[in-house]
């Protein structure tokens, strides 16, 4: 019982630490992250693709009644 | 006459015993609780139907031949079902509100306190007769504190399956109770002025940023913690497939009809699990006990943490968002936002709770990951 | 030149038999009944391409490592299969009608005797040359009289494997001829004048009654038939997930896209059982007509049935409606209402139909219970 | 064969027999049923819930046509 | 101490070795193509991921216990996920243009020579030291050529599962690069006059025609090339579904929800098979040199066959569409769209082009029953 | 390894022939087809058939509203 108190413990205690340094490290990595990924935003590359996707966007309200129409067909037949 | 004598042997009304009636009452509390109460309905309405049908004598459902015999073999002894759920949870997850304050994944963090002390409370009510967990029972009970469904399940599939119907319907139970169980704890831990804090708007977070963090979340992990791999590299993929923006059929149905055919068999499954022999003993009221206090625990922890990190950082940050760090998305965060408003009537928290209410999930499958390899 | 040879080997013109041919031929008229003559193409369509693939000699569609082999084993041999779609049914059922007019439960009980006469009338046959039906084989040739589908799959799969294509090939058929096979024999048993009976509206059902329902119908099943609560529970569950109201999206993915899957496999499956071997004897001739018959004694069942309730009640009862006990929903409503409106121009009987053939349903999964408690 | 007929005659008589008996006592049990559901069904607490239930399907109405005009529009401009 | 050093030896960088990184690397770099370039993302996503997690040291996603094998070995072992594809994608396909103008059939046979080609090219290949192809792996390589990846992935399953995952990255790859491997093969094998000409328009075809084709492919197919029958057969039954007109909601289900959930399965099976042990060698080199050079021959014999049926037909054929017959549908066909605009800018082939593109699909799976009975 | 090259270069021969063998086949058989299948194209029944799916398509347009409710739905839960 004692013993197995005392492995609880230590359990407890390794646990929140790993939990504390794995989480830190990942906020680490995400500093990394939001400096690498922010930079290349303003690049063409992305401006065309966000470009691409308002216009994907656009398209898919305009199918809006094509698609309603697949809904209906399913819960009508 | 013979015939009469087969039917009847044939009834249950013969073979019954007052642990099946019991068990029976058990699964439709579940129910009333899921369809009057509306306690997590989609997991427990099918785990208190299961334990239903589960404990029907001579019915056989658990036996091989007995479909929810082949549900639990197939879905939960190997670990399927709770992975494919925890993929479909992975998209329907934005990571935005984290990305753009993840100093609250301290906050997802310190709330896994209420695991690991639970842990050390199931071996401490060892003391009491009548308890006998092991390490692997107390670590199977403990995740309860993690206030995720499918992590309780996957992890109690791998350390304690008998426990497993017990853990799942009090990890759903608390989840659903969690509007009840932290106002109170939020309030004796902070001030009113605390709890009036407001937090600086957010900025917005980019698409490549989305994009990138499950991988940096699967690549850290399987560099230092690969037995929680599973559960995080599957929810990374569901994270992915919603964020790439090029598979977004993939995505839609992982979110959708998959998540809801795996639901159905998971929580028949569970129910599965709900038999006299396993559920009806003092152990049950432990996990119970137990559970709430892993709530508890979770939740302060959370706070504490907030409170914290408010003393040291420059912008504000209201330390009721450290409660949501418990998981339980997105009920959590609709509590803090909740009570924040009752500080504050124009103090609306919600979005700020969700950055420590995803980094709960993502702290309680790194949790499950550590004790998996401490204790598996 | 040792290459063609081998490759002419492999054709199947050098192994195919006049059986495999025939066999075909079969799946090709089922193909033919389900596209051309909307014969419940749901089902046949698939049924008639697993028989035509099943048979193609050298292509081992049905040995270990053919994909109809692994659906028949995983769906099949298990039950599973019939159960999922059972569910699904329980999801698209409601019960309002049932509950608004309970006394026309008596009538989903009394087109059973179609199930019962067909079990006596395939051990009578015995006494012809050719004909050895055991006492399960008979069970489950008599359960094409409930007219519904997964229940006939589920009780052949139990008690007679190697009759399972014959079985449900012919519970298909004949549920799809109902509108050939009901109305001479209603018109036989009814006056013009009854046929023409007006019913009193139909009273409006709280939701509260239909969330308790499925409940009480498990209830009782678990009580006296434990060997029925297998399709019994599976369909209360998926009326449950309807009625409940917290559930919609597990409703409404059992009742589309689970069902869907489910119906494609289930099809195949059953295909895969149409061999020359088990098909192309004459006990097949025998199954074909005792299914015929057990449709025409549960119609005329339940329509004696409605007739002698007539006789008793205050309110009007059209004895037609007791047509729609066989179940074969919701074909069996609507050829009652059709009848009705033939010989009334202004009575609409659909929605009073509706009780008798969903209290059908539950009849013939009722009575398989009692058979596999008899003779399982 | 002559056992095997009276068998099946037994069993065609218990099943019919059993097939009432159950289906009578859910008949029963419906009695009973519609007495306990109905009752309830005026309280405040279940009239306030449909009513809610109500208002938010006429939101999601009024939503539903709203986003169908913009689909249409834009798809016929 | 102790439990630090088990939580060590626990992460995978005590256990990393450098075959484990490199094979991540490959991962990740599939997903990068997935995501930036939209190289076939439905399929390229989840294997890279799969590969990401298999290569996890002490993970164990590949031994027993572990979600990507229990995924290999239920849908890949028995080849039950790539037929399930292929059924899905005979229920997106439509005959019609093929239908239209028959002999564009002989384009898809034409464009297989890159299959046989490469399988003759790969045991060539043995000559260079390090390489030592069976006949069986040669057959599953060349397959690459088919440009159709369930297909591929069918036919390496049965004969050389090593390869599966080189072979099937190979395939999704090359798919992918259609626009850029077929242009310059298109304009040096015909002249600027030639990519010219202007098609005639397609007639409509009708209903019945539709339905009866994949009924007439099926029958021919079971003749003659019984091993290609569980591609062709579930193609065919998909199709089936498709035109009946009678069984839509089991169409659209098989177009939509369940190959979206195969599809993510099968992608992480085949990913799972990209271990260091199976990749990392200059095989891979080899299978991905001679998939590409499976491409640029099938588009070459689909082009030279167009220009010889251009010489001897009334109605004009533009030779460009024979480049559409290695199937990749539908990129190739746009493929043959775009260069025919680029000669004339109101030339639109795509119509034109679909016909060849579905026989090619058809042209591949007979190509595979061939191999399969040859070297099966 | 010669003998390998000569299994492998009969079976490109015998595969492509039989490649070319089995569809040209198809395509006989898709003329048989379209002889069989043209003919009843102008029957009564099939054009009944094709003006319900008009009808059928007309109730689709109409009630594209209703099912816009499920998509909208979907997309705002
Ligand atoms: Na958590
Ligand atoms: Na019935
Ligand atoms: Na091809």
């Amino acid at each position: 019982m004692q013993q197995q108190l005392s492995e609880a413990f230590t359990i407890m205690l390794t646990g929140m630490i790993t939990v504390f340094v794995f989480l830190t490290l990942l906020l680490m990595a995400m500093a990394l992250l939001r400096r690498f990924a922010i930079q290349p935003q303003t690049d063409t590359a992305t401006s065309q693709s966000s470009a691409a996707r308002e216009t994907s966007t656009d398209n898919q309200r305009l199918a809006a009644i094509t698609a309603a129409v697949h809904a209906y067909r399913r819960d009508h037949e | 006459m013979e015939r009469w004598l087969t039917l009847w042997q044939s009834t249950a009304l013969s073979a019954f015993g007052w642990e099946d009636a019991a068990m029976m009452l058990v699964g439709a509390i579940l129910l009333f609780l899921a369809i009057r109460k509306k306690f997590e309905p989609l997991l427990l309405l099918p785990i208190g139907f299961g334990a239903i049908l589960a404990n029907i004598p001579l019915a056989g459902f658990n036996e091989p031949g007995g479909i929810l015999y082949y549900i639990y073999v197939v879905g939960i002894d190997t670990g399927v079902f709770p992975l494919l759920i925890f993929m479909g949870v992975g998209a329907m997850t934005d990571f935005g509100p984290l990305l753009a304050n993840p100093r609250t994944l301290l906050l997802g963090a310190a709330a896994q306190f209420g695991i690991f002390a639970t842990l050390f409370g199931a071996i401490a009510l060892n003391a009491i007769p009548g308890f006998d967990f092991s390490m692997q029972d107390a670590a199977a009970i403990a995740i309860i504190g993690g206030a995720d469904g499918p992590t309780a399940i996957f992890l109690a599939s791998k350390l304690s399956p008998d426990l497993l119907g017990a853990i799942a319907v009090a990890a759903y139970s608390y989840m659903a109770l969690v509007p009840i169980i932290q106002p109170p704890i939020m309030k004796l831990l902070t001030t009113k002025a605390e709890r009036a804090v407001r937090m600086e708007q957010l900025r917005q977070v980019g698409q490549r940023e989305k994009i990138l963090f499950p991988l940096a979340v699967l690549f850290l992990t399987l560099l230092f913690l690969p037995t929680a791999t599973p559960l995080v590299g599957m929810f990374c993929l569901g994270n992915l497939m919603r964020e790439a923006g090029v598979v977004e059929r993939l995505s839609k149905t992982a979110q959708n009809e998959l998540i809801n055919i795996v639901t159905i068999f998971l929580g028949l499954a569970v129910g599965s699990k709900l038999s006299a022999a396993e559920f009806l003993n003092v152990q049950t009221l432990g996990i119970l006990a137990l559970g709430a206090v892993a709530f508890a625990i979770g939740t302060a922890s959370g706070v504490l943490m907030a409170k914290l990190m408010a003393r040291f950082s420059k912008a504000p940050i209201n330390p009721l968002i450290g409660a949501a760090g418990v998981s339980a998305v997105p009920m959590a965060a609709r509590v803090v936002n909740k009570v924040g408003l009752d500080a504050n009537q124009s103090n609306y928290l919600l979005m700020h709770a969700m950055g420590p209410n995803v980094a709960g999930v993502l702290g309680s499958a790194v949790a499950a990951g550590i004790l998996l390899a401490l204790v598996g």
